[in-house]
């Protein structure tokens, strides 16, 4: 069982691709066949995302300390014209801590990887439905049984 | 401006469909010129690389100005594209094939797509510039993003077709995405286990540390399989034929030669560089499968194309068992094996653009391309006939077409290895394909009475116009200069390509 | 020592072939066409015997064009013996050529230009295949001349030569790609070279390794007509008269059986042949038998080219039946047979031509009688059969004489006695021919009325060659001086 | 028991998940195939989240779940079909289930080689990805990590992914587009049955996005200028002013719609994003650098070396996002004008 557990998310992954690839051949409708495609796709994006997670570990971004704080005027006083340029962007750089502690934020990688692969699977799903679309116009049905009649005719 | 020629290759076809879909609104009849120029500028820049590549060994070229990282065990950070002794030449043929393909299939786009031809030719530049990605990046996820271009480009390609090109298309859409999906999977087993994506980093990880683990081996297979549904390879080589028979000629004569060879290309980067040869040797019950798959995937091309009159399906299943030849040399895992491999992928990739510029010229002056129907033709189309045997010889191999020299280190490779069944399914595949020329010679040439003779009436003599003429009789004449420089091609690139401890 | 790398076997190559580009442009003018052929016919003998004397003084001209592939290159190298089969087949490329002319002109056929192309292009690569250094050469004019001789098998163009062409290329491809080229590559991956050296090329190879390819490279190489891959050779015999004489007497058969020749000793190596007596009887089996069936079937055969054709199946296997002895004196005379087979063989066919032109007839049996209105070519082609069954007044006789040494040499009394009966069986199925011709009433009384000499443009090359029969019996020591060359190089050399 | 992961609810998401999975595909009607598919996505959206994936998941819920369904939605609308029950191909049905399982036990052979779920010292976590999290704020100073990695260190492949988007645009325009005037294609005109409802006369659902649809741009021009700070940036930003149009699409009807956004003007400016992209890139290499080096452009840029690069990742994320608008709308108003721009959903 403990082989298991810490490792469901693997599991939950292969269930969803095998049923997108099990639609994607076995269904005959062909919308249902680009729904398929995109739950496979839907499928491999858990996994990179999964590999990526990192226990009680923050968003992928550096928090940074408030500015005021680190000018050391937690509250101006009013008619003070604000610092030179110069302090203010050694504040600025001085605000972020040294190189944040890598255990604390998730893997940025592995997401910008499936930003890619989600807009590549609206891509591939818009033009996937506009063949069909226009399938339905020659043949008017979405059956890959009736099309096939339907072209040996 | 010479160390951005990597990048060029890539950009220009890139930016020269985007400058074609921009002025196809305001002033349509430029974008073909800007395409052909985005193709020219790429052709050049890969020539000028390939006699780079041999003075200067691998050219690396890190896109964003982020190279090795010293105190991360120098792991590639950015994206890395390298042109070297494998994709090198690969390059140059799939440039040049373009190009002529590109200015090839004018005529023909005018006649077939009278007002659907908006962006014809940004779709055409944008599948190569997707093809040419493959062959010249150097980051695995980086090739699963140019394999989607490519992809799409040529989904919408093929769907301008008549009829029957819409459904073939989706059919094309379905398989092409399941292994684009595999092969995603398979660089996420990777990712897991070694960490990087960059193929030099992955090269030195995977040897020394992940030869024996399950996941990187899942990951290997994954891979493979997803790349030869990409490349039509047996099981998967369904959607293949009704795809390229029904789609305009233009576009199969750019699709068949380049979009297969290209996923082979990909498969053997990942097999000799990522995973190193070893690794194939070390796991045999792949090697065997997969060479016994590619003995059936010849033989069924090679018997299919003899049951079909219509020329395209023939050219079709010809690419269906050329594709078993390269696979089953790469998988002998010996040097010839692997040599005539590579070399064959750069031979089919002209024999396949020959015999479908061949064939588009034939349709676009008989109408159609039955074998039936082709009685007469080296009265009415002498220079096409021509062309037509000397790319038939070439699949048979006859000796000085390059097609008989990949045969010759296929079958030496096969002898070395002992795999009787794959040398004798090569030489299977030629005869039948002999037969098909001397059926096409004795319809096309013997069957009419000689017109020459006094008594027979005389057959007008109309050739395909020049346009087409000259890119067929250049890819034809190609074919039997490539063979003759065979012995450079092999010694200074091909055999360099190979890892140093293969057995000769 | 490093052979004087010249280029003389290159140009003696490229002369025909750049011949068949000049016929080609010229198609128009019918003289200047002919004599183009002539020109370079006369050159290219020219050349050959300026080189004779050297090559016969031990010297070979080596030349490497480029590297096909590592360790092979499209390279040539002229010795003995391929110089003897270049100064056949070119010289008697002159009366073929005097003789299709008057054929053609007088049936005014259309396609001449291509006919002459396509036979220039097939005497330059049988010439390649003379030179030709490694088996990688040897195997691309090989398969030049089987493309190159298709448009002559097929050149009526009608149902009938097209049915006779397939079978021509199917037997001719198939057998090429399908059993030569796979030895040919073992061969390669076995040693890693395939020049033709003096004592064979083997290391290591096991025994049935050798044999499979030693069956592979005879049945490859399916010109030379043994015998279940024979019968292309009848059904070519469709082909024009002069293609026939010349391509099925001299050029295509003749190059299969040098090509086994090569193999047999450049690539075996003759002392391996000696010392392996399982390979010397499976050649000496097979050849036997494609001799002696031949010859029985011929007998059978009504049709004149058919006979002939047949008789030229059986007569090759003589020549690989004295290689297959693996006797000095064996080779010598194998080597030896190919000119006089050839000069003797060329005359016949012509003669058949003449025949068909003069009384159209093609049957034997229409054939008695004609002796008296047609008497030189009677005359010529009863030479020819002396030659071809080996009687004292013609060369073949030289020939046969040496086999029958050779026979004798290895100790193969069976050898012997199949020569003898071969040669019986010669006589058996030609003399009754000559007889009949001159001394049986006319089988046609109107056919005989009418028949008379065909043009002298078609008598001239037959005496001329009917002569050549005579000339080498007398002249047999030069000619036999090339086969002591030949074999004198594989006796030092093991 | 081993320590439990500490996502004892993300459990529960992951079965839900693969049950609105199955469902989705099992469904008879389409359209309501198409809604399950929609909260399909939208729960992936939540696990993502609880996975720390912010702007995976934002894009997710703004292209996957949002654009998808409605392109889904406005195909079926056209075409009117629901899957009738035909004779199952059971035999197909069986071996397909079987190379399924089959494929499915093989992938999870390799489940004991895998590191668990959410080890930080994992090899993805350890090799190349320390490097992004320590450097970023040197480099660019950029905060958000995911932004500088996806337009900065992988630039190449977001301008590879935006042509991605720029093609699926102009290959569903030249797979649909029909022009009727011209071409010589014969096809049937809509065949759509009637809607159920006429959008014309519900003033509500008209009122109510006519109010929404400034505040979803300004919303959205924050997105992606904000994609330094926080979760977002070109892509999600160009998704949300893209649905702004096509709310007003569906809620008003396309003609509507196609008096300001002509096509011509639609297709120009989805090419003109990715020109801007690869604009940026050639910049670089002019100004002495690697392709896509924004360090080059320093000269121009304000700021030190790292500002360069803040700016370069800036005009990149415009790019992505004018060119994912766009080509957003253009597909929505082919998809749903069965390829004439004049009628549909």
């Amino acid at each position: 069982m403990e082989e298991i557990v810490p490792k469901f998310n693997y599991i939950v992954v292969v269930i969803l691709m095998m049923t997108g690839l099990w639609s994607m051949l076995a269904q005959s409708n062909l919308i249902k066949k680009c729904i398929g495609m995109a739950i496979f796709q839907t499928g491999i994006i858990l996994f990179f995302i999964s590999i990526g997670a990192k226990n009680n570990a923050s968003i992928p971004i550096v928090a940074k300390e408030p500015l005021g704080q680190v000018l050391g005027q937690a509250h101006a006083p009013e008619g003070s014209q604000p610092p030179a340029k110069p302090e203010l962007a050694a504040a600025k750089a001085k605000v972020y801590p040294d190189p944040p502690d890598v255990n604390k934020l998730t893997n940025p990688l592995t997401q910008i990887l499936m930003l890619t692969a989600i807009v590549v699977g609206v891509a591939t799903l818009g033009v996937g439905l506009a063949l069909a679309q226009k399938v339905y116009q020659q043949h008017n049905s979405f059956d890959e049984d009736e099309i096939l009649e339907n072209q040996t005719k | 401006m010479t160390e951005h020629l990597p990048i060029l290759i890539v950009l220009a076809p890139l930016l020269g469909a985007v400058f074609a879909a921009l002025t196809s609104w305001f002033w349509p009849r430029v974008s073909f010129p800007i395409v052909l120029a985005g193709l020219a500028i790429s052709c050049i820049s890969s020539l000028l690389l390939v006699f780079e590549v041999p003075a200067s060994g691998v050219i690396h070229y890190q896109l964003g100005g982020w190279g090795k990282q010293k105190e991360y065990a120098d792991m590639v950070v950015g994206i890395q594209i390298s042109v070297d002794y494998l994709n090198g030449l690969i390059l140059a043929a799939v440039t040049t094939i373009a190009l002529l393909t590109a200015i090839y299939s004018r005529p023909t786009v005018e006649r077939e797509l009278e007002g659907q031809q908006r962006y014809f030719y940004a779709l055409f530049s944008l599948l190569v510039a997707g093809l040419l990605g493959i062959t010249i990046t150097g980051d695995i996820f980086n090739l699963y993003v140019f394999m989607e271009i490519a992809a799409l480009s040529s989904y919408a390609l093929l769907a301008y077709g008549k009829k029957r090109a819409t459904m073939a298309s989706f059919n094309y859409l379905i398989m092409g995405t399941m292994g684009a999906c595999l092969y995603l999977l398979g660089v996420g087993f990777v990712f897991v286990k070694a960490g990087t994506l960059n193929i030099e980093n992955l090269s030195q990880i995977i040897p020394d540390s992940l030869f024996s683990s399950q996941a990187a081996f899942v990951g290997f297979v994954l891979i493979i399989v997803g790349a030869w549904s990409k490349m039509a390879f047996f099981p998967m080589h369904g959607w293949l034929t009704n795809a390229y028979t029904y789609a305009p000629t233009a576009s199969g004569a750019l699709l068949a030669p380049l979009a297969t060879k290209v996923s082979v290309y990909a498969m053997l980067r990942i097999m000799i560089t990522v995973y190193s040869i070893d690794y194939i040797i070390q796991s045999p019950n792949i090697q065997t499968i997969a060479i016994l798959l590619s003995t059936i995937a010849i033989l069924v091309g090679s018997f299919y194309s003899l049951t079909q009159t219509n020329l395209r399906k023939i050219a079709c299943f010809f690419i269906v068992s050329e594709i078993g030849y390269m696979v089953g040399g790469a998988w002998l895992a010996n040097a010839p094996g692997l040599k005539g491999a590579i070399y064959h992928v750069v031979a089919d990739a002209a024999m396949t653009s020959a015999i479908f510029m061949v064939i588009g010229c034939i349709i676009y002056r008989l109408g159609q391309a039955d074998l039936k129907k082709l009685d007469g033709l080296y009265y009415r189309m002498p220079v096409t006939f021509i062309a037509l045997v000397i790319t038939m010889a070439a699949l048979i191999g006859v000796p000085p077409t390059c097609g008989f020299f990949s045969k010759f280190y296929l079958i030496q490779g096969a002898a070395q290895a002992g795999t009787w069944h794959f040398v004798i399914a090569l030489l299977i595949s030629s005869l039948i394909k002999a037969i098909i020329l001397f059926r096409i010679i004795e319809i096309a040439y013997n069957k009419v009475p000689n017109p020459a003779k006094d008594g027979n009436e005389t057959i007008p003599r109309e050739e395909a116009p020049l346009t087409m003429l000259i890119p067929t009789a250049l890819v034809a004449l190609g074919l039997i200069a490539l063979g003759l420089a065979t012995d450079t091609l092999v010694t200074d690139f091909i055999a360099k390509a190979l890892p140093a401890g293969l057995t000769s | 020592m490093e052979e004087p790398s010249s280029t003389i076997p290159l140009w003696i190559v490229l002369i025909s072939s750049m011949a068949a580009v000049g016929i080609t442009l010229c198609g128009r003018i019918p003289n200047l066409r002919e004599s183009i052929i002539f020109l370079a016919a006369g050159l290219k003998l020219t050349l050959l015997l300026s080189i004779t004397p050297e090559v016969l003084g031990g010297e070979t001209f080596a030349f490497t064009a480029f590297e096909l592939l590592p360790g092979v290159g499209l390279s040539f190298n002229i010795d003995a013996a391929g110089l003897l089969f270049a100064l056949v087949s070119v010289s008697l490329w002159i009366p073929v050529t005097i003789y299709s002319i008057g054929l053609l002109r007088t049936n005014d056929d259309r396609a001449q230009t291509r006919f002459y192309a396509c036979f220039a292009i097939a005497i330059s690569s049988a010439v390649g295949v003379a030179f030709s250094a490694n088996l990688l050469t040897l195997f691309i004019f090989y398969e030049i001349l089987s493309l190159s001789t298709y448009p002559l098998v097929t050149h009526n163009q009608d149902d009938e030569a097209v049915k006779g062409g397939r079978k021509y290329l199917i037997y001719l491809l198939t057998t090429s790609v399908g059993l030569a080229l796979p030895a040919m590559i073992i061969v390669y991956q076995q040693t890693g070279t395939l020049d033709f050296t003096g004592s064979g090329v083997f290391q290591e190879t096991s025994a049935t390794m050798l044999t499979v390819l030693l069956v592979m490279f005879l049945y490859g190489f399916a010109k030379a007509g043994l015998m279940p891959f024979h019968a292309w050779l009848p059904g070519a015999m469709v082909a024009p008269a002069p293609v026939s004489a010349l391509l099925h007497a001299v050029a295509v058969v003749k190059v299969g059986v040098f090509s086994i020749l090569r193999v047999l000793t450049g690539i075996f190596g003759v002392d391996r042949l000696a010392n392996a007596p399982s390979l010397t009887t499976i050649i000496c089996i097979l050849a036997g038998i494609t001799l002696i069936v031949a010859s029985l079937i011929a007998l059978t055969q009504d049709n004149l080219k058919a006979r002939l054709a047949y008789s030229t199946v059986g007569q090759l296997s003589y020549i690989i039946l004295g290689v297959g002895l693996a006797s000095e004196s064996g080779a010598a005379g194998a080597l030896l047979h190919i000119p006089m087979h050839a000069v003797g063989k060329i005359t016949l066919f012509l003669c058949a031509g003449a025949i068909y032109e003069a009384c159209g007839a093609k049957y034997i049996s229409q054939m008695h009688g004609i002796g008296r209105k047609i008497p030189l070519t009677m005359t010529a082609f009863f030479v020819g059969s002396l030659c071809v069954i080996g009687l004292p007044p013609t060369g073949g006789f030289v020939s046969k004489w040496h086999l029958l040494n050779g026979a004798l040499d290895s100790s193969q009394q069976w050898a012997f006695a199949i020569f003898l009966v071969s040669s019986l069986l010669n006589a058996a199925y030609f003399l009754p021919i000559v007889y009949k011709a001159f001394f049986a009433p006319p089988s046609d009384e109107a056919k005989f009325a009418k028949a008379a000499e065909p043009s002298m443009l078609m008598v001239v090359p037959i005496l001329i060659t009917a002569t050549g029969c005579l000339l080498i019996f007398f002249f047999s020591n030069t000619l036999y001086r090339f086969a002591e060359q030949f074999v004198t190089v594989y006796a030092q050399s093991n | 028991m081993a320590e439990l992961p500490i996502w004892q609810y993300d459990t529960l998401f992951l079965i839900t998940v693969v049950l609105f999975g199955v469902t989705a595909l099992t469904m008879q009607n389409l359209m309501s195939a198409a809604i399950v598919f929609g909260a399909y996505s939208f729960l992936m959206c939540l696990i993502w989240t609880a996975m720390g994936a912010v702007d995976v998941a934002f894009t997710e819920a703004a292209v996957g779940a949002g654009v998808s369904t409605v392109f889904i939605v406005a195909t079926i609308y056209n075409t009117g079909a629901s899957a009738k029950p035909r004779k199952p191909r059971v035999g197909f049905k069986l071996f397909a289930g079987a190379v399924a399982v089959a494929t499915g036990a093989f992938l999870l052979s390799a489940l004991p080689d895998f590191p668990a779920w959410g080890d930080p010292q994992s090899p993805v976590n350890s090799t190349v990805a320390p490097y992004y999290i320590e450097n970023t704020i040197r480099d660019a100073h950029v905060p958000n990590i995911v932004t500088t990695v996806l337009a900065d260190y992988r630039g190449f492949d977001t301008l590879l992914e935006t042509a991605v988007v720029f093609i699926a645009c102009i290959a569903i325009y030249s797979i649909l587009r029909v022009d009727s005037a011209k071409s010589t294609v014969d096809e049937p005109d809509i065949i759509a049955a009637p809607p159920a409802y006429d959008p014309t006369d519900s003033l509500i659902i008209r009122q109510a996005s006519r109010i929404m649809v400034p505040f979803m741009q300004i919303f959205a021009l924050y997105v992606i200028a904000h994609g330094h700070y926080s979760p977002g940036g070109g892509f999600q930003g160009g998704v949300i002013l893209g649905a702004s149009v096509i709310l007003l699409c569906i809620s008003f009807d396309l003609k509507f719609v196609l008096r300001q956004w002509t096509e011509k003007k639609i297709m120009l400016l989805t090419a003109l994003g990715v020109l801007i992209y690869a604009a940026v890139g050639v910049a670089c290499m002019f100004m002495g650098g690697d392709y896509l080096n924004y360090n080059a452009l320093d000269p121009v840029l304000p700021g030190d070396m790292a500002y360069a690069r803040y700016y370069g990742i800036l005009l990149v994320e415009i790019g992505v996002g004018v060119t994912v608008m766009f080509s957003m709308i253009g597909i929505y108003i082919i998809l749903a004008s069965n390829g004439r721009f004049k009628r549909g959903l």
